[in-house]
């Protein structure tokens, strides 16, 4: 089907993922590098049914989006950091809540505003700790517009097999660069499960087993359920006062995602580059296309993740160790952190590169020297 | 439909405290709606209540209707979403004066000037009740609170004309001391296809009235009564129906262009 | 193979489209692997204009362009810019009716005064872009014309599929001629 | 004479705030000594109901039923 | 003096100590269990000739505290989870602006609404990453009420010295309880340092060197600067093209709190009672309280820190290298996270104690002997 | 003081488009400020220039004031705690459709309610221009934007209403076609002590005047002139000073409240 | 020495400022530490009160009271909640107006008609807190006689100070006598 | 006869948009077909001014000037 191959802008494909994976609701506020989500979303919806809606703030939109999932419709966002700022109590709602939805962040130069129109990845650890409390989503991140769709489609599925916010962690260079794309259309597309309609529910919200996901009661089909974003006991009625009601329910919410690491970076895949070499190196996103190039260069391994979040330390671990790793960001170091985590510190070493462009080939080349020798 | 069905019995007593307005808000609200659930012209499965955080942000949760009890503020945000997505939804908000004028005045208005298709209703009891009793941006110039040991120097919003402001096409305001007008009130804002909104001078006997020479719920329930008026009289805070206009909802011009472009496989 | 295209003049001249449409013509009828890119930001207000373009058979991994092989200049600005990072082995095509070269090693330029062609040929002035874009094609052999022009067909706004596609062939003319 | 109303107060309910004896027009609610198990003090239907049903819609504790009729 | 003991509040001491360190604007939102602090703030500002105002939102709060501090006046807010979430996109702003100014959360359960009127310690990474891009702040966890007091000091002190928000980072056990307080009036005072009045600036925002803290020329002084949120150069200028420009700026915005980081901890201090054991004890805040108490019973080593950001990796090396590691927190794993990259991550074990409480001492030495037998 | 000593003239030329409305609000901002400190009626070192994030927003960046270059939207809470924290300063907050009455709309709002003493001079374009021209509360219904490429299906708020309804003393709009009434109006703003607020229809030639049929900026200039009216015009959008009353600013009660509780150590 | 001390009732009845005083008299009037704790959130609506004392005279880390050695009750709903946790060598002091006490192991109850003094003795039923907290003082010297007065006339409401003192004084004697 | 104004337009800040030939009452300025370097179209002056300065007040680039007398 020559028609589904595309060259498009990288969140162009973002939207056509998020219309393929069925979202047939967009609640945003305009923020460059993201801006163009927004756009096609509001040519597009419409042509499939769907709603466009452009709120008067971020953290509206992100609530709004958070109603249409209740609503029984998969919904998204597209945002940059100063709007998934903005977002971050609803992210924390949505967690509790277990509301399946979708949030882009094309990720900018920060702090605060920054550098609008540059490319960073700064926002990588807000992605995880950004709201108050205890709580985990899956975050997942682009390094081709291809991975701009289908990405996108795996948010929307691991968002509503999980029912926990899901964050497409893109970033300006993908988010604005053309390449060729295949629409695919035979994409697996996971829906949340429902109970039957019209049944009367007894514990909506179960406190185990911990890694449990209950189905979602969607509103608007008898099932007259009570939800809220305080601490709940199995009936979704307030329970503030119980520790062991708190500590079981965050623990389930914590748990339904970290005991599925290995499952999600296995389903959604990674690139482990394995070459005869002492050293390797590390990068995701944009500035894996930078580090793809120099790895080959060098003869060194690199492993190249697309899930952020949840963290697989095993994983990392199994792949890395013995290892003499260089992680490259566009940033300060931040997945740097988490690496240091799993491995020996010492030998987790750090380029860490904001300022609005990827490291080129030979930047990257030059460190990897300098550390090796 | 008996209004008793519609509560959860088994959350009950309710965790306001004794004489507190938001407690026949809450009366009234499941009477009303249990009216229109007998009368045919709303069904329970379809009508859901949402609302921010406050004392009157807890009521949906001793409701049984589909009820989402969202963040500080928000409730009018998540309707937006939840009436866009879903149109079938009767949405119908709780809300406190903090809840929908400090933290949540943007949604609130808004939603006016979308004209939202929903109900909002406000408990306006002067003050952030769960909290303890903070000012809030409707509380009286002077009036103490424990934030404003030495009187308040903010002027308060009047909500009706500040959403009048806005656009919205329907508009009261009652008491908690008219709770027979109240449901009339409610009655009406739910035959309204677009944004009603009812601005429910209500009272807080522990955070307010204490702190404001009101020693007892009747005290302020007697206030109330003597200080509002359905005519313009001079020193006295109108009620009634303040704007009743019609304009096409919002997911109406929505859906209209949803059905235009999608032409009639999808939309139709 | 692997080429890198820069495309360059000021806003409104479709800059950013001939950019897009190359990429595709390249990506989607061409067995090739493309990328374009473009400045945003302040950088791209005030008239400037860029849109880049990378047309490989391998993989392209780093996706900005850091030594073009083709400059296509269609303003003095982009050109005083632009001019001094071409290869040289490399070529610049530049709009004769707007810019004024005047890089003086031997790399190679070709002038072709696409906006007088589009004007006065075409009676539309915006069409310049298409004009240079089937110049430089007929120049470089980057992507079949046959490409170009289903790419110019996709990309172009509906109802101007022809004069657009008119204007490659009057640019492939021109340096054909 | 029968009463042609009957007023229940649900004394689990009742929170004692008096906002019924306060609504009622026929002054047939008041207050009393008595308390709930809570120690909220409640009032008493001392007849005279003009079954106006105001109490019952003032109750922020939804502990009154206003009925026709005497008790049976 | 015996009138400057007092019984107070943890909250009330928090208020005392920031008058006492020359705080002069409060603006806040309430919320609980933090709003004591609003509340005596209120009746305590307009007793020392400064002004207390209530904003609309946790947003316009810190707005104004930033907008006070460039009026030269000392500000503070306080909040808790879900107004810190809000705070979030305004602690980057102050951080990029170099705005000195001073945020209390008094930790609640969360995620979401949560437990409101409930301990916790969730929001430790949040103080870090709450916010989009490369940034630091400082952040201070008291674990008496003296200390709410002592430290609310210091978090101003350290606000002014380097032009950073700090974060007093405490939790409702010793926002709530009540002790023994000496309000100290010999307390030290920092002021930010000041450009002369009226002196044309040419550099106000410095790029170099890379840990520099430069005069503040607030407003109203004829400084006449451009001060933005956007990546600046050294005259103030947006300067948003410019990767040079960005990635020294950050440097410097971080390095400037990174580099200090040994001597914010020696002079902040902390509490470290080395015993006879191969175990160590790590906790901080309201739960450090339990942990102490076991840690005599269990005769083993225990470090409380004061200081929570920026962290110390070296320090903790050399204070905690060699035991086995119990950290102990009030949420699902935070701090010690950050303990793991310091030290062999298979030595660092976590008691993990969310859900309103601290853990009991007995609950500690159960899981003390857990990990060693 | 001549105008031309508060450009900061090596940022020029500015980053604006040709033709863009929120260069001639610069023009005629710098301008009154410059009067008013010929007049001596304003200290340039106690006059403070905060804006938010848009095209508009970029304005004080290239006045040679002290100026705050704050977040999208909140400009005017950061306004409010310079303005409290320090009186003395004359605070300005200069905006746009978007920074005032979408993301800002509840500052702006709460800053009118409390009678805040500061001018606000909203741009008001119809859209977003910075980010590309999507539509914006202000974007009348069926206007094409980027965001509503089927033709807007939101109603826009009218300003100066929505300000009005939450309390605003002083609102005038006034257009970029009319330079010199804004000239004066700024002027009356600067004058008043309280919250003045001034609508200044604005044209986005790049980014509004393209996709809805104004090719140029004069059109939309022309556009401007023909469809407002200092009468009340049917079908014609009302300029000129729309409320001019007297009310305490804010900082005034806050600062007679400090006096009377602080004594005369502290406060007198 | 390390005393546990809770003090409950309903909301109005000046639970928490019983604890507060109490913990002043020991840590500003003493040599003693204290620490005061008391319950917030919804299970602190509807009427309950709580409000805990620890004092010792060592440092008190972990701050909350596990097992009473002294409980104030002065509802029956405080009384039956938190009697059975008394420790069995502790004492329960009860407002003997408003508690029937009904633990039947051997711990110590000590009724006071604290309420009832205060309403027949001094006319004030709301400084019964004062009545039974002098009565507290008394049986177990927790605290002076001295440091407790000064702590209530700190802590209560200006004006008041007198009959709050001399409510302390009123318990005092009546567990006297 | 000497011109009562004169008026002057800085080349190198206007951007060509024409609003002061819009909005000139007296006709004196027009689009001529000279460009800076920046590429922009610029007005040109042809005589006639009153001196009302309303090209000068709304130039959105500040590149205006209006004054009395004739060039100097
Ligand atoms: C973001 C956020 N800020 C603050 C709070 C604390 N808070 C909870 S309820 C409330 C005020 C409620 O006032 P109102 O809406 O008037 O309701 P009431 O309790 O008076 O009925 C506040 C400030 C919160 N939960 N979340
Ligand atoms: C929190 C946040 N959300 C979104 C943006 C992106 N943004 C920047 S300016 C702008 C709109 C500006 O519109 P307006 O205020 O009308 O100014 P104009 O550019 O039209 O003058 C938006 C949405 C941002 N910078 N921050
Ligand atoms: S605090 Fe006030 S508003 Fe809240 S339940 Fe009690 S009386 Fe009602
Ligand atoms: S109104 Fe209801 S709660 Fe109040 S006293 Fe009467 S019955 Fe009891
Ligand atoms: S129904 Fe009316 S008359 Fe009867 S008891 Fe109630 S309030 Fe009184
Ligand atoms: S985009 Fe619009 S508002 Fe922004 S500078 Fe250009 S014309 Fe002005
Ligand atoms: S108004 Fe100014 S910028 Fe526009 S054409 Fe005239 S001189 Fe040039
Ligand atoms: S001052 Fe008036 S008359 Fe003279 S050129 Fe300018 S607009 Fe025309
Ligand atoms: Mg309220
Ligand atoms: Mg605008």
């Amino acid at each position: 089907m020559s028609e589904k191959v595309e060259f498009l802008q990288g969140n162009e494909a973002c939207a056509e993922g998020a219309i393929a994976a069925g979202c047939r609701f967009f609640a945003g506020y305009p923020i460059t590098p993201s801006t163009e989500i927004a756009e096609r979303m509001s040519e597009r919806l419409p042509e499939v049914g769907g709603v466009y809606v452009q709120m008067e703030d971020e953290i509206a939109s992100l609530a709004a989006v958070i109603g249409a999932s209740w609503a029984g419709v998969k919904a998204m966002t597209a945002t940059a950091g100063p709007g998934f700022s903005l977002m971050q109590e609803h992210m924390g709602f949505a967690a509790m809540t277990e509301t399946p939805c979708v949030i882009v962040n094309v990720q900018r130069g920060g702090p605060s505003t920054g550098q609008p129109t540059k490319a960073s990845q700064s926002d990588v650890m807000q992605a995880r700790w950004g709201s108050h409390g205890d709580y985990e989503i899956v975050a997942l991140s682009p390094s081709t517009v291809q991975e701009m769709y289908d990405l996108t489609i795996e948010c929307f599925n691991w968002s509503e097999r999980l029912r926990v916010p899901a964050v497409l962690l893109a970033d300006e260079v993908v988010g604005h660069m053309r390449e060729r794309v295949v629409l695919r259309e035979d994409v697996e597309v996971v829906d949340r499960e429902l109970p039957e309609e019209g049944e009367e529910i007894e514990e909506p919200f179960p406190l185990e087993p911990d890694d449990h996901v209950p189905p979602m009661p969607v509103f608007g089909r008898g099932h007259r359920v009570h939800v809220t974003g305080l601490t709940h006991d199995e009936r979704g009625y307030p329970a503030t006062d119980d520790p062991e009601v708190h500590r079981k329910l965050v623990r389930r919410l914590c748990n339904k995602v970290r005991k599925r690491a290995r499952e999600i970076h296995e389903s959604v895949g990674y690139d482990f580059i394995e070459r005869e070499s002492d050293l390797a190196l590390v990068a995701y996103g944009g500035c894996a296309r930078t580090v793809l190039e120099a790895a080959e260069e060098l003869g060194a391994t690199v492993f190249r993740p697309k899930v952020i979040h949840p963290f697989d330390a095993d994983l990392v671990r199994k792949l890395l160790d013995g290892y003499e790793v260089l992680v490259v960001e566009m940033n300060l170091g931040q997945y740097v952190e988490m690496v240091e985590r799993a491995l020996d510190a010492e030998c987790v070493h750090l380029l860490g590169h904001p300022g609005g462009y990827p490291p080129t080939p030979e930047r990257v080349i030059k460190e990897a020297e300098r550390i090796q020798g | 439909m008996d209004w008793r069905e519609l509560i959860r019995w088994e959350r009950m007593p309710h965790i306001l405290c004794p004489g507190c307005g938001n407690g026949t808000i809450l009366n009234v609200l499941v009477r009303a709606l249990a009216e229109k659930f007998e009368e045919g012209e709303l069904d329970p499965d379809k009508t859901v209540l949402v609302s921010g955080i406050g004392c009157s942000s807890r009521l949906p949760g001793y409701v049984k209707l589909d009820s989402l009890h969202t963040t500080h503020g928000r409730p009018i945000a998540f309707a937006t979403g939840l009436k866009l997505a879903n149109p079938e939804l009767e949405v119908i908000v709780v809300t406190g004066n903090g809840d929908a004028a400090a933290i949540g005045g943007n949604h609130l208005i808004h939603a006016a000037r979308r004209n939202l298709d929903i109900t909002v209703i406000c408990s306006n009891n002067y003050v952030y009740g769960m909290t303890g009793g903070q000012a809030s941006p409707t509380t009286p110039q002077g009036a103490k609170s424990t934030t404003t040991p030495y009187g308040n120097p903010e002027p308060p919003f009047d909500l009706c004309e500040l959403v009048m402001g806005a656009g919205a096409p329907h508009v009261e305001r009652w008491t908690t001391a008219h709770p027979h007008q109240l449901k009339q009130a409610i009655h009406r804002a739910l035959e309204r296809e677009g944004f009603s909104f009812i601005d429910v001078l209500s009272q807080c006997p522990t955070n307010y009235g204490r702190r404001n020479d009101m020693r007892s719920p009747r005290e302020m329930l007697e206030w109330l009564r003597e200080n509002t008026s359905t005519e313009d009289e001079p020193g006295k805070i109108r009620i009634g129906v303040l704007r009743d206009e019609e304009r096409k909802p919002f997911h109406e011009r929505v859906y209209e262009l949803v059905e235009e472009v999608s032409g009639d496989e999808e939309g139709g | 193979m692997k080429r890198e295209v820069r495309i360059s003049g000021f806003g409104g001249q479709g800059i950013v489209l001939a950019g897009v449409v190359l990429g595709r013509a390249a990506a989607v009828y061409e067995e090739y692997n493309a990328v374009q890119t473009q400045s945003y930001g302040p950088e791209a207000r005030g008239g400037a204009s860029r849109s880049d373009v990378i047309i490989s058979d391998e993989e392209i991994m780093y996706p900005y362009v850091r030594e073009p092989d083709y400059l296509v200049a269609m303003s003095q600005e982009a050109y005083d810019k632009y001019a001094p990072e071409v290869k040289e082995d490399g070529l610049i095509v530049y709009d004769s009716t707007l810019v004024e070269p005047h890089r003086d090693d031997d790399v190679e330029h070709v002038g072709v005064p696409a906006t007088k062609l589009a004007e006065e040929e075409l009676g539309r002035r915006i069409v310049a872009n298409m004009v240079i874009l089937g110049a430089l094609r007929e120049l470089t052999d980057l992507v079949s014309e046959e490409a170009l022009k289903r790419a110019v067909e996709d990309a172009v706004p509906p109802g101007t599929e022809e004069i657009n596609v008119k204007a490659v062939e009057l640019g492939a003319r021109g340096v054909r001629e | 004479m029968a009463e042609e109303y009957t007023v229940r107060i649900d004394e689990s309910l009742c929170k004692g705030c008096f906002l019924c004896v306060w609504v009622c027009p026929a002054d047939a609610l008041q207050e009393s000594d008595r308390r709930n198990e809570r120690g909220y003090r409640l009032p008493e239907y001392v007849g005279g109901c003009r079954g106006c049903r105001q109490c019952e819609l003032i109750c922020p504790d939804l502990a009154i039923e206003v009925k026709e009729g005497g008790e049976e």
